[in-house]
């Protein structure tokens, strides 16, 4: 009944909550991108492996049928799509995207993260603006070369007011309980029943404006344990395994019936050093560190080929990334004379963080604290929850703690502004440079491509120099379904967009 | 010690016991000369081979010597548990001595603080406050402690109050002998054989506690060397097949346990006069 | 009713039993024959055989116990030929056994009812209210008033009188031919050993079943017995008519064991007559004392002792004697000071110790010592015999180490233990050895005052004569004061001065023992005289066996 | 006092014996379970780690930081959230997950029939297996069943339950693929069945639905196989000990020298071992939920165990304070009923 249309996924957890404006989540990313349906979108293009990916240079309309850049990018104008109905029936209009605003902005989250930081918002009046039923505007103070892209984004969908509305409570004007559990959008699906930690059922919305999903009905279960999900995947209990270990990757790949799917995507996996403190205040105490890495061993071991290394600060698929100036070898002797020049020839203590359950981490764990060992670098591994080990490297109060993350927008200076800007709040490893923070200010605001492009190469020049991080590895995304399934797709937020696929 | 040997004469069972325990003390002392791997040095190229004439319990995913991992793992267990054991042992004999032996409000009161601390899931409370107060080897033992302090009390509580109404208590205190001497020379000597048997049942449970803690990440740290920890990183292995990862530190578990469930039957026959000889 | 003579009831052949492969014989070529209507006594002393005899009658050996001669036969059929369900059958349904502390012997999460009417329904095909009918009808005529009510009691409600009372009815039920009682009555009081056996023995006359009773009281043989065996060391060594066997035992051993129990000395009150005359000073003096004891769950007392006043002189011996309950032990307990009394005072040479600290006490426990009721209950059980006897030594600072090593030996000696128990554990001693460990501790720092709690019960006929004797030596070696509390008048005879006579806490009677054995004034202590069996045979056995005799069946 | 006293047993005493048992015990619970709400309260507020921080992550700012903590009530004083914290729980409010954005209540319930399901079994298995073994070794003793338990006894006590789980899932699953995936409670293309009681393999036959039966029945075999070859063998060496003094006491003996047949004896002697056996069955059902931790993680059960380990690794206060809570509350409940029983089946404790 329905198998071919029905898609079972094994997932490591479900999402902690439905809403978009809670803090951004793996999990949670994959509901977004399915659920709630943006204005724009990028074009699709298939990769020579069969994947579709998305085309950076191609911005299209979605919800929005199109839209006009003011020349010196300070405004967007958005012309919507007529007759685009939710799962509900209700039609989007001009009202239902200004008060998805709205409600993004006054829930003081993600939306009003965006809007604040990247496009220096002030008066949400002033900003968004309806110019008819079908049309609205926003308009931003400076101009920003990411005025487009930022629309994209998974977290800034445009909500079913009309439904939402219903839910509203005095104590609960934005319906923020509401929406934790339950989905209204104008995305390919709708979620129809929601049971934390248990389960998650995704049913195609036939109104979809791209026509409804092959799959009319997504099954997501948690299963926390990676090998239980394997099983589960060799069994044919589940279609679609996601977040494997590398090893068990290249376990399933050579099993029949199973399809592994690999991408080369813009995770990137390094140790961060709190720049902040002694002894990695000190230029060459980093680079010994990146130094004794045995980058080799650790690609063959641990990632299993899946993942190359980390030769930029800037996620390799993105544009003006550069691998040039990467020139870090695992190389103890000269690690050791680095430590020397930096006073410390007989090594010191320190410490490294990797979150509870993290399996991967763990295991570069062990081979990292063998490897530091090697010039006399003692290292204490401390696993801790994760909340914990933001608690403390927030803080400042670790050393070294593992850190992977990926910026969702496909630009450099947005990328670089996360991480390196000496004024970014997750800047934990507190990397500062004068020139590297005045580049990246300047590539938020210029709207002259080439000049970003040069600056950004300078930026991942000075930071490759000077290492505040020991770069590991780009770790890539993989998917791992039964051979069946077909219609992979890659997103820059990763996790899977189940419109695409489908089962023969 | 003619009675000693007498009863392993008689008794197979503890002579296992004994060689078992006598097979960890040798692990315990001579780690280094019983492997030349390092039981923390991590390699990478040689993860997850199964067992050979190099590697005799195979390599875990780091590629650490599974043998050698087993053999110094045997330091941290014992460690962890004999402190934790020994602590709960000297801190609760005398609290149950003194809740058994005066009835008051006082004694009342430490019973109902024992109530709530057992009425909660021992492993449950364990990985609650290994989690508050740090994964640190210490701190486990701590933490195993005050589990145990409640049984070590009850167990020589529950005897006391049936020692102190025997009528030998009565004939000693005729004969001179003061609420101290009754305490300590009469009550305990023949309260302490449940207590001997509940430190060998508690050895082990704490080993089971401790390798239990640390198989869901609540115990000890990686890479330290503990056989719940490496149950934990071979646990997901053994689905996909790789069997000795989980295997031989789960043996060695059985082993340690073992060998203490049957010292302490031993322990509880030797040092009961009446049953000695038996 | 008596089935005609010839084939005997039961008879058994050359039996030998023992405990396994090479161990030794526990009975070797044990014969004798029962008949109908016939009450077979059987005496020995401790471990001399009688319960594994009886035992292997019903065919339920001790584990590792094994028949490895003999035969054994019930009405002409062996009883070692019949298959498991024939035994079962038998046991039970035509051989019944009863045996010592009922209250053990019943199931206590079980209506005695229930008990009752489960053997019936083991044996005899009935519906469960027809079992229930019977037992309640035999518990009426065991003597149970209020059977229907009593019947649905746990045997926890019960004395120990009743709950002997419902074994023997759970013995008869089945209509048995063969009655086993093995020491059926020990633990009870006199005067309700007395009822029991009357009952017990009446009702297996009344049926015609034969009677083995096992006892160590000779005069439980000679009151309700025909014949009577002695055994010894697993063999019997004597079996003859109950009549010959008081008058002329033929046996050693049997006549070592017969003078034994007729041990009644001559009374004390003429030799101590000087030493324990009215002017003689007061050690002890109790006035109106009172002790109560909280009912668990209810807000009444039992009142223990009830308003008790009586003192000792120097050299006096006061035996307290009552039924069981009767206070005794709560008395003497608080003499030393092991119980708290509620009201009342307690003088000690002079000085009040009723409210004095337990530490200004202390002291004093040199001087007032008590040999405790159960022996092996009394001592340690993982101190050696040396550090037991030792224990009160250290109350006297004078003695040194050393000193205090002499001394146990010297008390070793005296109380007439080898000096090679001094390393020995309690377990390792004999029920006599401990009594006599007992003593010694008591003895050890020569006190002026001695409770003595029962220091014969529960012993054989010939250790507790030896201990007697022990006590009355060392009274007239050390010249104390005693408190003796017993259940046993024969002992009481040979050894006090006067005597008070104890009932529901209050003293009933008080004077010197010889004018309270000849004139009792209260009807308790007629009681209690009276249910002491005498061993001479009773005018009524005699002449029943006149009777038999002249049946020819004897 | 004593007036008192009286007066209370006047309207004490005439109660009959059962409920009389009954409300003495459940009077109990009320300052057992405050003394359990403290712990778990303090327990689980000294934990480290800011939930806050963790979840709002990269984006917070320290505005809508100190926001989420006031909605949380993390920045009242401690003694505040403690009475705020009973005050909502007898309301049957345990907080909201941070994790599940799930009330705490609402998730445990809807985890508690997969671990009650999982230990009911479990429980009934290492009864059937711990008692029957005992009971033979002790009437056939020396025979084949009594030295093999002996064995079994020695090693149940000794093997950690989640290794042991995985030597099954090894072999069963593994080597010889008999056992479904280790994971969830129900096949996942089997639809679960309608929830009743929430044990799927009752509600499955309630729902007529063989197949949600036999995958549900499939897959409990073996964790709780698990949890009864642990548990069985620390049962049964107690039963044993229990029933073979009572096999051995002097009322058995009299009742075989009665002529009663052994089944009538056996019965008797078991009835007079169960009050020992009730009080062990009661500390293996909290035994079992402390087990379920870890055997729910190997098999990804779904059920309260799984949960506990994951509030644990990321600090989800509410939900761990939940489960901690909610299994003391289940614990003292069981050993409540258990004390209940021992006093029915044991005529000879006053009440
Ligand atoms: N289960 C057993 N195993 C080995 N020996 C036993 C066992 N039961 C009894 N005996 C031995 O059999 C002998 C006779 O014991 P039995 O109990 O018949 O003595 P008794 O005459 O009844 O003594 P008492 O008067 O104390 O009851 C004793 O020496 C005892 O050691
Ligand atoms: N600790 C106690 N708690 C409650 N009641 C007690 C206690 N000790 C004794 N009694 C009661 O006090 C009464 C007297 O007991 P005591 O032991 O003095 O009798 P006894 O004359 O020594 O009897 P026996 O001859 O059986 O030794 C009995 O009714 C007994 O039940
Ligand atoms: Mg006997
Ligand atoms: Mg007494």
């Amino acid at each position: 009944q329905g198998a071919k249309t029905t898609l079972v996924v094994a997932a490591p957890r479900t999402p902690e909550s439905l809403d978009q404006e809670y803090p951004p989540t793996e999990a949670g990313h994959e509901v977004r991108r399915n659920v709630n349906e943006r204005l724009l979108a990028y074009a699709q293009k298939k990769g020579d492996d069969g994947v579709l990916y998305e085309d950076f240079t191609t911005i299209t309309g979605a919800l929005a049928e199109s839209y006009e850049l003011s020349p010196d990018k300070t405004s967007i104008t958005f012309k919507l799509r007529k007759g685009v109905k939710s799962y509900r029936g209700n039609e989007l209009n001009a009202d239902t995207v200004m008060w998805s605003f709205e409600r993004g902005w006054n829930m003081k989250s993600n939306f009003h993260w965006y809007m604040t930081q990247i496009f220096k918002i002030q008066d949400p009046k002033a900003a968004f603006t309806k110019i008819d039923d079908y049309t609205v505007k926003v308009t931003i103070p400076n101009p920003s070369p990411l005025l487009d892209r930022i629309w994209i984004n998974s977290d800034l969908g445009i909500l079913d007011a009309t439904e939402v509305k219903k839910h509203l409570t005095s104590d609960d004007p934005w319906a923020g309980r509401w929406l934790s559990t339950n989905t209204a959008s104008f995305g390919p699906y709708q979620i129809t029943k929601y049971a934390p930690g248990q389960e998650v059922v995704y049913e195609a919305n036939t109104n979809y404006w791209r026509g409804p999903a092959k799959l009319t009905k997504v099954i997501l279960r948690e299963m926390p344990t990676s090998a239980n999900r394997v099983a589960a995947l060799q069994a044919g209990s589940v279609d679609v395994a996601e977040y494997l270990l590398p090893r068990e990757l290249a376990l399933l790949e050579k099993m029949p019936g199973v399809t592994v799917h690999k991408v080369f995507g813009n995770y990137i996996h390094r140790v961060e050093l709190n720049n902040a403190k002694p002894p990695f205040d000190n230029v060459k105490v980093r680079q010994a560190m990146n130094y004794l890495v045995p980058r080799e061993e650790i690609l063959k071991s641990v990632y299993f080929n899946t993942a190359r290394f980390t030769k930029s600060p800037i996620s390799e698929i993105y544009p003006a990334f550069t691998d040039e100036y990467f020139f870090f070898k695992n190389d103890p002797a000269k690690a050791k004379a680095l430590l020397a020049e930096a006073g410390m020839p007989e090594g010191f203590k320190t410490q490294l963080a990797y979150r509870t359950g993290d399996q991967i981490e763990e295991e570069i764990a062990v081979i990292l604290k063998s490897a530091f060992a090697k010039a006399g670098v003692e290292v204490e591994l401390l696993k801790m929850p994760a909340s914990t080990l933001v608690e403390r490297y927030t803080k400042g109060e670790v050393p070294m703690y593992f850190f992977r993350d990926m910026a969702i927008v496909p630009d450099a200076a947005y990328v670089a502004n996360l991480w390196l800007n000496s004024a970014s709040a997750i800047n934990y490893s507190k990397f500062k440079s004068e020139e590297v923070d005045q580049k990246i200010n300047a590539g938020l605001t210029s709207t002259d491509e080439a000049q970003r492009v040069a600056d950004m190469k300078r930026v991942q020049q000075l930071t490759m120099e000077s290492a505040p991080w020991v770069f590991l590895m780009n770790p890539g995304y993989q998917l791992a379904t039964r051979s069946n399934v077909k219609g992979y797709s890659w997103y820059t937020p990763n996790g899977n967009a189940f419109y695409d696929m489908y089962k023969d | 010690m003619a009675h000693f040997l007498r009863y392993l004469r008689r008794h197979p069972a503890a002579v296992v016991g004994l060689a078992l325990l006598l097979v960890q003390i040798i692990a315990i002392i001579f780690a280094p000369w019983l492997t030349s791997y390092s039981p923390v040095e991590a390699d990478p190229l040689s993860s997850l081979q199964p067992p050979s004439a190099e590697h005799w319990f195979g390599t875990d995913v780091s590629g650490m010597d599974i043998y050698a991992r087993v053999i110094y793992a045997t330091r941290i267990n014992l460690l962890i548990s004999i402190v934790a054991v020994a602590f709960a042992f000297i801190v609760g004999v005398p609290i149950g001595l003194f809740i058994g032996f005066y009835r008051g409000w006082l004694s009342s009161l430490v019973m109902r603080l024992f109530d709530f601390i057992q009425s909660f899931p021992v492993f449950v409370l364990g990985m609650a406050l290994v989690s508050v107060m740090g994964q640190e080897i210490w701190n486990v033992a701590i933490v195993l402690a005050v589990l145990f302090i409640p049984m070590f009390a009850r167990v020589i509580r529950a005897e006391v109050l049936s020692l102190r109404e025997r009528p030998f208590v009565g004939a000693a205190r005729c004969s001179g002998a003061t609420d101290f001497s009754i305490m300590f020379r009469h009550i305990l000597p023949n309260a302490l054989t449940p207590a001997i048997v509940q430190i060998s049942i508690s050895v082990g449970l704490a080993i089971l506690l401790t390798a239990g803690l640390s198989f869901v990440g609540a115990g000890v740290r990686m890479p330290t060397p503990e056989w719940g920890l490496m149950v934990s990183t071979g646990a997901q292995q053994m689905i996909l097949g790789v069997w000795w990862v989980a295997l031989f530190p789960g043996m060695a578990i059985v082993i340690a346990v073992l060998s203490f469930a049957l010292i302490g039957d031993m322990a509880k026959d030797l040092s009961d006069p009446t049953t000695r000889d038996r | 009713m008596r089935a005609p003579g010839g084939m005997p009831l039961l008879s058994v052949e050359d039996l030998t039993v023992d405990f396994g492969e090479g161990t030794a014989k526990v009975l070797s070529d044990v014969s004798f024959e029962l008949r109908r209507d016939e009450v077979l006594g059987i005496v020995g002393e401790t471990g001399a055989g009688k319960s594994v005899l009886a035992r292997a009658l019903i065919d339920l050996l001790p584990e590792g116990g094994r028949i490895v001669g003999g035969d054994l036969r019930l009405d002409g059929a062996s009883i070692l030929d019949m298959d498991a369900a024939e035994r079962r059958q038998m046991r039970g349904g035509r051989i019944a056994l009863i045996g010592t502390n009922a209250k053990a012997l019943l199931d206590p999460v079980e209506t005695v009812g229930a008990q009752i009417a489960r053997v019936l329904r083991a044996h005899k095909p009935c519906s469960r209210k027809e079992a229930w009918a019977a037992a309640v009808d035999l518990l009426a005529q065991v003597g149970i008033v209020n059977p229907e009510r009593r019947a649905r009691a746990y045997p926890h409600q019960l004395s120990g009188g009743m709950a002997q009372r419902v074994v023997i009815a759970m013995a008869m039920v089945a209509n048995p031919e063969v009655v086993l009682a093995d020491d059926a009555t020990l633990g009870l009081d006199a005067t309700i050993q007395v009822q029991v056996l009357d009952l017990l023995v009446k009702r297996c006359r009344d049926l015609g079943a034969g009677v083995v009773l096992i006892t160590h009281d000779l005069g439980i043989i000679a009151h309700y017995c025909d014949r009577v065996a002695i055994m010894k060391d697993g063999r019997i060594v004597e079996l003859d008519e109950v009549g010959h066997f008081l008058e002329a035992p033929k046996d050693g051993y049997s006549r070592t064991l017969l003078d034994a129990a007729k041990v009644r000395p001559t009374p004390r009150t003429g030799e101590a007559a000087d030493e324990t005359g009215e002017h003689a000073p007061c050690l002890l003096e109790i006035g109106r004392l009172v002790k109560t004891f909280p009912i668990s769950g209810t807000t009444e007392v039992v009142r223990a002792i009830d308003d008790v006043s009586f003192s000792v002189r120097k050299g006096e011996t006061l035996a307290l004697v009552g039924e069981s309950g009767s206070g005794k032990t709560t008395v003497g307990q608080c003499l030393v000071r092991l119980l708290e009394s509620d009201s009342g005072g307690i003088a000690f040479d002079g000085t009040d110790i009723t409210n004095m600290p337990a530490h200004q006490f202390r002291p004093l426990r040199r001087r007032i010592q008590m040999v405790f009721q159960e022996p092996y209950v009394a001592l340690n059980p993982r101190w050696p015999v040396r550090a037991l006897i030792g224990e009160p030594l250290q109350l006297d600072p004078a003695l040194d180490r050393g000193a205090r090593a002499r001394r146990a030996r010297e008390l070793l000696d005296l109380v007439h233990l080898p000096a090679r128990l001094a390393d020995s554990y309690p377990h390792e001693l004999t029920a006599g050895e401990q009594k006599r460990v007992g003593i010694a501790r008591a003895l050890a720092t020569g006190p002026d005052f001695v409770v003595f709690d029962e220091p014969t019960t529960a012993l054989d006929i010939r250790v507790r004569a030896q201990i007697i004797d022990l006590v009355r030596d060392l009274q007239a070696e050390i010249g104390m004061s005693a408190l003796f509390i017993t259940h046993d008048l024969n002992s009481v005879r040979s050894l006090a001065h006067n005597v008070a006579v104890m009932r529901h806490g209050k003293i009933v009677e008080y004077g010197e023992t010889e004018a309270i054995f000849a004139r009792p004034a209260q009807d308790y202590t007629r009681m209690l005289l009276a249910a002491e069996l005498p061993i001479e045979q009773g005018a009524a056995q005699r002449e029943r066996a006149e009777t038999l005799r002249l049946a020819g069946t004897a | 006092m004593n007036a008192a006293r009286a007066g209370l047993s006047r309207f004490w005493n005439p109660i009959p014996r059962p409920l009389r048992i009954v409300a003495a015990r459940l009077a109990m619970l009320v300052p057992q379970m405050f003394g359990v709400m403290m712990v778990t309260f303090l327990l689980v507020r000294l934990l480290p780690g800011d939930p806050a921080l963790l979840l709002l992550g990269n984006m917070a700012t320290p505005e809508t930081i100190a926001a989420f903590r006031e909605r949380l009530g993390l920045d009242l004083p401690v003694w505040d959230q403690f009475l705020r914290y009973v005050w909502n729980a007898a309301h049957g409010d345990l907080g909201v997950s941070i994790f599940t954005s799930n009330p705490v209540v609402t998730d445990l319930m809807e985890r508690a029939p997969a671990t009650l399901e999982l230990i009911g079994y479990a429980m009934i298995l290492t009864i059937l297996v711990g008692v029957t073994l005992a009971v033979i070794s002790v009437v056939r003793e020396g025979g084949a069943v009594d030295i093999g338990s002996r064995v079994y006894g020695l090693a149940a006590g000794a093997i950690p339950d989640f290794w042991i789980g995985l030597l099954l899932i090894y072999f069963f699953f593994y080597t010889l693929g008999w056992a479904p995936a280790p994971f969830g409670r129900i096949d996942t293309f089997v639809s679960p069945p309608p929830t009743v009681t929430g044990f799927y393999t009752i509600d499955s036959i309630i729902a007529g639905d063989p197949a949600a039966f036999f995958s549900s029945a499939g897959r409990l075999v073996l964790p709780v196989a698990t949890l009864a070859i642990v548990n069985a063998g620390a049962l049964m060496k107690m039963t044993k000990t229990v029933f073979s003094d009572v096999y051995r006491s002097d009322f058995i003996r009299h009742a075989r020298a009665s002529g009663l047949p052994e089944r009538v004896i056996r019965r008797a002697a078991l009835r007079n071992s169960l009050p020992p056996i009730i009080t062990l069955v009661g500390f293996l059902v909290g035994f079992l939920l402390g087990a379920a931790v870890l055997v729910e993680t190997i098999f990804a059960w779904g059920g309260l165990g799984q949960y506990a380990v994951q509030s644990v690794v990321n600090s989800d206060y509410p939900a761990l304070q939940g489960f901690v809570l909610v299994a003391a509350a289940f614990i003292l409940t069981v050993y409540t009923i258990v004390d209940i029983l021992y006093e029915l089946a044991d005529p000879r404790i006053r009440v």
